[in-house]
């Protein structure tokens, strides 16, 4: 049944959503661990794209595959220095509300 | 004779020699500048005598020139120039030069700048000598605006004196505007020619055709001569330059500065000729001004004023002259009232040393007594001037009166003889006020001493005998000074006599009023009678304060004017591109607030905008907006 | 010609006095100043023997050195010396020399002073003697930035303050200096378009037949960029103020020399490489001329404070400068270059007299003076000798240039030369009227105690009134050089445009 | 396949360098570890000089995965360069400011090896990857002065902008290898070449923009550069400003050049008018700061701007006059951010007001300053002429614009630049205790000096060096 | 791919991530956040069984929804204030972001929605591991390398941050 046949295309769209939600959350949550999350929402929408291209355009490949495995590992790295960057600044401002941090302005 | 170069170049030497080395050693320097002048004047003698053998000369003028100034299209060759015109006016020049420089060494003796006043004389002389010899109109033109600049160092030379400090700008700037002419004059001509040499010139003017024009250039060219001759309406500067010391005046006013402008309209006078309307207009201006000036003198007060002013309404004669054609009058008159004006500037000077600087002819009088030989020099000065025969005066100024009639100038001839009789009257107003009457008590006046008064006889031998050369009888003036073909003078009797009577009646006029009666009663009346005229004419028709008027409110008023355009609008803009800048700057560092997420929020607001701009602005924009491929 | 690198000589000579000074303890202050002095007196000797030295009836480039530079830009370290840029030369050589003397007195940080000075001296000549656009670029903004440094450390404040001047100066001439690179570049890449090989040697630029409406921007830009540098009205406002921030010795450089390079630009490179925009433009720059010149010379009129007065009049010499490249023919443009050099020593003589009266009486304020002839003779006599000339008298240095200028441009622009001319009268006011309140008037007693210039003192008076002098009085010793320069460049660019079918 | 693993020395001999550092770190006592500074140079000397002998040794790995060509090691050189002179000026800064030498300078270390990962990426992957590297050990360098606040909240700032960043970038990367199926740059290159986009291609190439343009500080993605580079320590600044935006230009070039190059057309004005932009913004903002150090990163975003407009035309000369301004903006930076940290190491202080009378307090700092911004404002005869001269030469034609522009608002600059002049050279010292310059700050500001004239003087050598570089880029692509 | 099973799946996964994405972003507590956004990992991994991507899912469920989701917890831990009281859960800038986000989805889902993309008819090998160990010991090496590096550096540079900076630590380095 074509008209309900999974194209790339409902990936793709999928992993849009996905990425947009986190790019709102990240925009807008007050909490820097809230956004860092937000962030790894959005890293994983790109991760679908990849996966889900390595599956349809280069079965064979594996290139999108890796790609994603790379992207986890990246994200993971980021994850931990974000994590110890905002703990560490929670030891200056004891607050992770990222509305407080403009010392550095204009 | 072909040493004539020397003659500018010995006074320049001196003056250079002065400046820079010898200003400390008054006497040497002193020495210096009259030697030079004095060895000129026996060059000058040399050259006339070779002028004199030597009759080709008047058309076929001796021109030895150097190589000044040269480059494609422009090409200035200068040098001397000798005829009997040029060799005249250098052995006069040279002549009441010397005189006046040896009456100084008595006049200046003690004054400050002593050795620097004879610099500055050489220097005079020697630009009045160039600008006599000199074969090209550039470098006349070089030496005309000399003679200018020692005029005014002159004038100025007592600068801590306000008043020296006005008179000597106002004598630069006045001739300036006309140089300014003149200028425009030189520049036409340039273009027009391609040369500014006098002799080629006179070959190519006369054949010229575009009249409109060459009358345009005459006019201009002749703005020049009103400004330094002091014509009106440019007469302003010359009265006042008389704040310099006396000898100053007596060389501007007779031998140098003033009659340049004779001297140039003279010696160019072929082109003027080509141009009637021109002529026409020089001569009514000359004798506009002879008259203009002499009303004005006949009420002045200060001697050296109304002698300034008789020299304007002198000068005004020769223009008219010129103007009616006369080349041979208009420089015979310029020959004889050099020698007396000379004589009574100096007399003038020597009654102000004997007087202690007092100026006021009312407030002398009767000094014939104390100082005799000054007195009676210019007696004989007054005479000349007053054109009582044989005196120099005589012989002149009834050539010129000829020359108008003979020209047909009726108008202009009666104003001449209306300004004859003026002049015998102003000039023996003052003498019978200075000289004769009773004397002054306070005055206590002495005679000048003989390194100053043997001057004044020389002078007075030549007021009285200089005018013999150009009789009609022994006409050797005209043969050589004259202008197209030589036309031998017939005594003109009646002329003669009329011109007698006319200066015999103002001398008797200003006899009556000025003399026969102690208490000038008589005269008081006259000018209570007449008070509106007196002050007006007192007060010179009220030009200066024209002028004064003009140049404070229109030329500064506009300076200031443009001056705060400057400022506030040319300024203004600069500026304000800068602070614009600087808002900008500001504007857009709000922005940064320091806040992360408004930071990222910008970058995906930047996001949008780059994906508006490349998906409708590329090339293939048409097919992507409907988001298909 | 013998292949003794003389020109690069002449040019590093002040470095080297620089890098000299930069080991001299700061305090030594007269061995200091003697060590400036005699770097730019080497300059100055070697400019005077090449001057004599120049074959004038060959004319063209002579004493060149050429050493392949930037291969790939076509850059060669080009110099050379032509009858417009060997009085420009010989100029600044002069100036740069006697302003050391002018700065005699400088005692605060000498040794900086001297330095930068030294610097800014090698930026001028560099780009005078400079054949290739590239090496004349880098010399050309050298100077920018030690005379704001001079300005800023030790300028005057008075009606507006230093750094304000400054600061104007120096971004006004490299706001004006960027619209220059653009053209440069644009004629650059336009060149390489045409030819195919990269050259940046102005002969070379030369030889281009560029389009003609490409001509018509890039020398409007460039116009632009050496006009605000020459003060063409309405780009002058950066130099009354600037002068009048500026000390004594920049004053002098910046009136006498730098701005020169304004107009030597215009000629030697603007109109030569780009003559069918110059004959396009040519009008404007009349209009602009005379305009600068007669406005200047009113708002001069106004002025109480010596340096404006210099600094407006020199705005309206520069004026005539542009009128006589307007014409564009030989003889105005002889009149053209000879009138920068001669402005230039008149100017210079002005800012170091003015200097000393300021230095003396600390005051620069018209009406507050007066009388000071007699306290101070000769520096009346530097005033007035350089008043004279700067209303164009006869028998000194900028007679014959002006009168050239009216000749050559008289016949183009009959009317705008009859403007200018006319102005001549109002410069000669306000000279006048500035010697009279200065010089003459009856003595101060304030002043009593003044010393007149003296030693060192005198030596920009003695060698700029000689030069104006012996300039005014034999015009050929100028005007030989100039005409060996100009001729062949206007032959150029005329064959050019008959070319192009302009006129 | 073969695989010539001797193209890889330089990386490889970094990660040796790197590694080493880091365990000294553990076994040497703390008294030792100043050294360590120095053994950094020695170390980074080889690599150089070993980069050097390496020159013109090119070739592929992994057909096109890992490219050497001059072009990367030209690239490689300049970042080893701003490395090299980054340690010395900064040895003292470390040991009195931070601490951590042996992390400090082994992290330095790893941070160039991404550099140079990223000057030799040939694909996506590879190129991510480098980014990453270089981007997270530039994270952390730049929040280790944990003492300061500004220095945590610069790194904090730092983190999650760049996470939202690559994010982007790695969306677009993602979608321009489902539209191609591949992740390999040369390959890219091919299968593009026809020159028709479709709308995915033009959403790729929107993200792909953002991601670098936030790499090098384009405006509008440049706001996290100030404050990182005010809150960060100087040093680190420095190499932020030469190394990091070298790097990423050279990705830039990579992508955009080299992957792109069949749809110039579509992006060449886009680039044009984010130059434009980028210089505008840079230099106004420049104006109105009182903090060098943010000054200074404004002007660095203005300096992005000018290399970019190196990138418009997507030539041989753009392409030279990118690398050539990259190498000589890395001297007038280090040198100016030396000044910048040696000086506060002594007085604590970063305002401008507080530089006042520095010629005589130290005059070979205030000389480094006036030269190092001269040049960046491109004043002849300093090295940012001629770098300007390339630049703008190769868009005259065609965007005559950008090059007004571009050269006004460089002149605009030294206004800015000059408030400093004013204030080091006229203004009489607050405090007249001379500035000491540790020896091998000094040579680093002599250096960066001397390299900035000769470069503005002749820059003959180093242009055919940067041609011959560009060049081999366009015979791989 | 056609089969019900696999249409059906899909949109069930796609349907669970987005819900329980949409709660990450919206709810108010950081722990709730932290398990939602780990149920959220664990539904990607399906969707990376659905695309025959077993390897991967394994590395998302363990990476992801383990040590990420742990990390995170610490940090959330770590940073609680006494008080835990978010008295707003989104910053000022609400509206505005939420204009941006919707018209770059709106953009980005116009763009890509009818993008046909080229579909290979291939079909995945059986056991994924063993090839991309292979390929990444093989192929990828230089980035397997690289990514190591990375994570060192950071490992170090979390401890370095992380470290309590003792009182007088400074006077010692």
């Amino acid at each position: 049944m074509p008209a309900l046949a999974i194209s790339p295309t409902n990936f793709v769209l999928l992993s849009a959503v996905l990425f947009f939600i986190g790019l709102f959350g990240a925009l807008t949550r007050k909490n820097a661990i809230a956004v860092l999350m937000c962030i790894e929402l959005m890293l994983n929408a790109v991760n679908i794209n990849l996966i889900a291209f390595s599956r349809f355009v280069t079965p064979q490949l594996f290139t999108g595959q890796i790609f994603a495995i790379f992207v986890i590992t990246v994200a993971a790295a980021e994850v931990g220095v974000g994590l110890a960057i905002i703990i560490n600044i929670y030891r200056h401002r004891l607050s992770v509300n990222l509305d407080d941090f403009d010392w550095l302005k204009w | 004779m072909y040493h004539a170069w020397l003659i500018p170049l010995l006074p320049a030497l001196a003056f250079a020699c002065i400046s820079l080395f010898t200003k400390q050693w008054k006497w040497l320097s002193a020495t210096l500048s009259i030697g030079a002048m004095v060895s000129g004047f026996i060059i000058a003698s040399f050259v006339v005598a070779g002028v004199l053998q030597h009759p080709e000369l008047i058309n076929h003028p001796l021109v030895y020139t150097i190589r000044w100034l040269s480059m494609p299209g422009f090409i200035v060759n200068v040098g001397i120039q000798l005829d009997p015109l040029s060799a005249m006016m250098l052995f006069m020049v040279t002549l009441i030069a010397s005189l006046i420089q040896i009456y100084s060494l008595g006049y200046m003796r003690g004054e400050k700048g002593f050795s620097v006043f004879f610099a500055y004389m050489s220097l005079f002389g020697a630009s009045m000598l160039l600008l006599v010899a000199s074969a090209n109109l550039l470098e006349l033109f070089v030496a005309w605006e000399g003679v200018g600049v020692c005029s005014y160092l002159l004038i100025g030379f007592y600068n801590h004196k306000i008043s020296a400090r006005q008179a000597a700008k106002k004598a630069f700037i006045t001739t300036r505007i006309g140089d300014t002419g003149l200028l425009l004059g030189l520049l036409a001509l340039q273009l027009i020619f391609g040369t500014l040499s006098i002799s080629s010139l006179s070959q190519q003017i006369p054949q010229y055709q575009n009249i409109p024009l060459l009358i345009t250039v005459a006019v201009l060219f002749f703005l020049g001569p009103i400004g330094k001759s002091g014509q009106f309406p440019l007469h302003v500067w010359l009265p006042d330059a008389m704040e310099g010391p006396t000898p100053v005046s007596a060389l501007i006013h007779a031998a140098t500065m003033v009659i340049a402008g004779v001297y140039l309209v003279g010696r160019v006078l072929f082109m003027f000729h080509s141009v009637p309307p021109v002529m026409e207009l020089v001569a009514w201006v000359g004798g506009f001004t002879a008259i203009f000036a002499a009303t004005i003198a006949v009420t002045q007060r200060e001697i050296k004023r109304i002698l300034a002013y008789s020299t304007v309404s002198q000068i005004g004669y020769m223009m008219m002259a010129l103007g009616v054609g006369s080349l041979t009058a208009g420089f015979f008159h310029l020959w004889t009232h050099a020698f007396f004006k000379a004589l009574m500037f100096l007399g003038a000077g020597s009654v102000l040393t004997g007087l202690h600087h007092k100026a006021d002819v009312w407030e002398m009088g009767g000094l014939i007594k104390k100082m005799p030989i000054t007195a009676i020099t210019f007696v004989i000065g007054g005479l000349a001037i007053a054109g009582i025969p044989p005196f120099a005066g005589f012989w002149s100024k009834g050539d010129i009166l000829d020359a108008t009639l003979a020209s047909g100038h009726v108008a202009l001839f009666v104003i001449g003889a209306f300004t004859a009789f003026l002049t015998a009257l102003y000039i023996w107003r003052m003498i019978f006020l200075a000289f004769f009457g009773k004397e002054n008590p306070e005055n206590h006046p002495k005679e000048s001493p003989a390194v100053m008064t043997i001057p004044l006889i020389i002078l007075a031998v030549f007021a009285t005998v200089g005018g013999l050369i150009g009789t009609p009888w022994g006409d050797l003036w005209g043969r050589y000074i004259h202008f197209g073909t030589y036309v031998a003078p017939v005594a003109n009797w009646p002329l003669m006599i009329g011109d007698t009577l006319l200066g015999a009646l103002g001398i008797f006029t200003a006899w009556v009023f000025y003399c026969k009666d102690e208490e000038k009663v008589k005269a008081k009346a006259l000018a209570k009678q007449f008070n509106g005229l007196y002050t007006l004419l007192y007060n010179k028709y009220y030009i200066d304060e024209i002028y004064m008027w003009f140049n404070h409110t229109m030329v500064d008023g506009v300076g200031r004017l443009l001056y705060l355009f400057d400022i506030y609008v040319v300024d203004g803009i600069v500026n304000g591109f800068g602070a614009f800048t600087l808002a900008a700057g500001a504007g857009l560092r709000v922005f940064q607030t320091g806040r992360l997420q408004n930071y990222a929020l910008v970058f995906f607001l930047g996001v949008l905008a780059v994906a508006v701009l490349l998906a409708f602005t590329g090339p293939q924009a048409t097919l992507l907006l409907g988001g298909v491929r | 010609m013998n292949n003794f690198p003389v020109l690069s000589v002449i040019l590093f000579a002040p470095v080297a006095g620089a890098l000299l000074l930069v080991f001299i303890p700061p305090d030594e202050n007269k061995l200091i100043k003697a060590v400036a002095a005699t770097a730019t007196f080497v300059s100055l000797a070697l400019t005077l023997y090449l001057y004599l030295l120049y074959d004038k009836s060959v004319g063209g480039l002579q004493f060149v050195e050429r050493i392949p530079w930037i291969r790939d830009l076509g850059v060669t370290y080009f110099l050379g010396v032509d009858g417009i840029s060997l009085p420009m030369l010989l100029l600044i050589s002069l100036i740069g020399f006697t302003a050391i003397f002018a700065s005699w007195n400088v005692n605060m940080r000498p040794r900086e002073f001297f330095i930068l000075f030294l610097t800014l001296v090698t930026g001028v000549m560099g780009t005078f003697v400079a054949q290739d656009l590239f090496i004349f670029l880098l010399f050309y903004e050298v100077v920018v930035i030690p005379i704001y440094i001079m300005v800023v450390i030790w300028g005057s404040s008075k009606r507006v303050t230093k750094e304000y001047a400054g600061m104007k100066l120096t971004i006004y001439l490299l706001i004006g200096s960027a619209f220059l690179l653009v053209a440069v570049i644009a004629v650059f890449m336009q060149a390489l378009a045409i030819t195919g090989t990269p050259d940046f040697s102005i002969y070379g630029l030369a030889q281009v037949a560029f389009p003609a409406a490409f001509q018509r921007w890039t020398f409007a830009f460039m116009l632009f960029g050496f006009g605000s540098l020459l003060s063409m009205w309405p780009f002058h406002s950066w130099s009354p103020d600037g002068y009048a921030g500026a000390p004594t010795a920049v004053s002098m450089v910046h009136a006498g020399v730098l701005k020169k390079i304004g107009g030597y630009g215009l000629i030697r490179i603007a109109l030569y490489v780009l003559p069918v925009g110059a004959a396009y433009w040519a009008p404007v720059i009349a209009v602009l001329g005379v305009a600068g010149a007669a406005y200047a010379a009113f708002g001069a009129l106004a002025q109480k404070d010596l340096k404006y007065i210099v600094g407006y009049s020199s705005v309206s010499h520069m004026g005539y400068v542009l009128l006589g490249i307007a014409s564009l023919n030989v003889i105005g443009i002889n009149g053209a270059v000879a009138n920068m050099f001669a402005h230039g020593i008149m100017a210079a003589l002005f800012f170091s007299t003015i200097g000393f009266v300021y230095e003396k009486t600390h005051t620069r304020w018209v009406p507050d003076m007066g009388g000071l002839f007699q306290q101070m003779p000769r520096v009346g006599v530097a005033f007035v000798l350089a008043g004279l000339a700067s209303l164009g008298l006869p028998g000194l240095i900028s007679f014959v240039p002006e009168f050239t200028i009216f000749l050559g441009s008289f016949g183009r622009y009959g009317g705008l030369s009859v403007v200018a001319i006319a102005t001549i009268v109002v410069t000669a006011l306000f000279v006048l009227r500035a010697v009279a309140n200065t010089l003459y008037g009856p003595r101060r007693e304030e002043y009593d105690h003044l010393t007149d210039i003296r030693g060192p003192e005198m030596v920009p008076l003695v060698v700029l009134g000689g030069v104006m002098v012996l300039g005014g009085l034999v015009p050929s010793l100028l005007f030989d050089m100039i005409n060996s320069g100009v001729a062949p460049l206007m032959a150029s660019v005329t064959h050019t445009l008959q070319i192009g079918g302009l006129f | 396949m073969a695989v010539d693993w001797s193209l890889m020395n330089l990386e490889i001999a970094t990660a040796v360098l790197g590694l080493g550092l880091l365990l000294l770190g553990l076994i040497i006592p703390h008294s030792a570890r100043r050294g360590l500074g120095w053994l950094t140079v020695l170390g980074l000397a080889g690599i150089l000089a070993l980069s050097v002998g390496a020159w013109s040794h090119q070739g592929m790995l992994y057909n096109g995965m890992y490219i050497v060509d001059n072009y990367s090691t030209f690239f490689k050189e300049v970042f080893l360069t701003a490395a090299i002179l980054v340690t010395m000026g900064s040895m003292r800064y470390v040991d009195e400011q931070v601490g951590y030498q042996a992390e400090y300078y082994g992290i330095l270390v790893f941070a160039l090896l991404g550099m140079m990962v990223m000057a030799s990426a040939g694909d996506f992957i590879t190129l991510y990857l480098g980014l990453e590297l270089m981007t997270i050990a530039f994270i952390i360098l730049v929040a280790l002065r944990k003492t300061d606040g500004k220095s945590v909240e610069a790194g904090l700032k730092y983190v999650l902008l760049a996470g939202l960043s690559s994010a982007v970038l790695l969306y677009g990367l993602s979608l321009i290898y489902g539209l191609t199926g591949t992740v390999n740059i040369i390959q890219i290159a091919f299968l593009l070449a026809g020159g028709s986009v479709s709308s995915v291609l033009i959403l790729g190439l929107v993200m792909l923009v953002a991601g670098v343009g936030f790499k090098i500080s384009a405006v509008p993605f440049h706001m996290w550069a100030p404050d990182v580079y005010e809150g960060a320590p100087t040093p680190i600044t420095a190499f932020l400003g030469a190394g990091s935006k070298a790097a990423s230009f050279a990705i830039v070039l990579r992508l955009f050049v080299a992957g792109f190059s069949g749809i110039w057309q579509d992006w060449a004005l886009l680039v044009a008018i984010l130059a434009a932009i980028t210089i505008v913004v840079g230099n106004l903002v420049a104006i109105p700061q009182t903090n060098i150090k943010r000054m200074l990163a404004y002007s660095s975003v203005a300096q992005a701007g000018y290399i970019l407009v190196g990138v418009v035309t997507a030539s041989p000369a753009g392409l030279k006059a990118v690398l050539f301004y990259a190498l000589l903006y890395v001297f007038a930076t280090v040198g100016a951010f030396t000044v910048v940290g040696n000086f506060f190491a002594q007085t604590g202080s970063d305002e401008i007001r507080d530089y006042a009378g520095l010629s005589q307090r130290s005059p070979l700092s205030a000389a480094m300053m006036l030269i190092a911004m001269l040049s960046m404002a491109g004043i002849p005869p300093l090295a940012g002429f001629a770098g300007k001269l390339y630049l703008f030469a190769t868009v005259v034609q065609g965007y005559l614009w950008l090059v007004i522009i571009g050269l006004v608002m460089s002149m605009v600059s030294v206004y800015y630049y000059l408030r400093v002049t004013l204030v080091m050279y006229r203004d009489e010292p607050l405090d007249p205790a001379p500035i000491t310059v540790s020896f091998p700050v000094a040579l680093t500001m002599i250096i960066a000096m001397i390299a900035t004239l000769v470069i503005g003087f002749y820059p003959g050598p180093l242009a055919n060096i940067t041609d011959v570089a560009a060049r081999s880029f366009f015979v791989l692509h | 791919m056609t089969s019900i099973f696999q249409v059906g799946a899909f949109w069930l996964i796609s349907a669970a991530i987005i819900f329980t994405a949409i709660l990450v972003v919206a709810s108010k507590q950081l722990v709730h956040m932290v398990l939602w956004l780990a149920v959220c990992f664990i539904s990607i991994a399906s969707l990376y069984f659905l695309l025959d991507a077993d390897y991967l899912a394994l590395v998302q469920i363990m990476v992801y929804a383990g040590a990420v989701s742990i990390m995170v917890i610490f940090g959330v831990m770590l940073t609680q204030k006494p008080d835990i009281k978010e008295c707003l859960l989104f910053n000022n800038q609400l509206k505005l972001a939420t204009l941006v986000v919707i018209v770059l989805l709106a953009l980005t889902g116009g763009m890509t929605y009818r993008a046909d993309w080229f579909v290979s008819g291939g079909t995945v090998p059986a056991d994924t591991i063993a090839y991309i160990g292979q390929l990444l010991l093989s192929k990828y090496v230089i980035p397997f390398e690289v990514a190591a590096v990375l994570l060192l550096v950071a490992l170090i540079g979390a401890i370095v941050l992380a470290k309590e900076v003792k009182p007088g630590a400074r006077s010692r380095d």
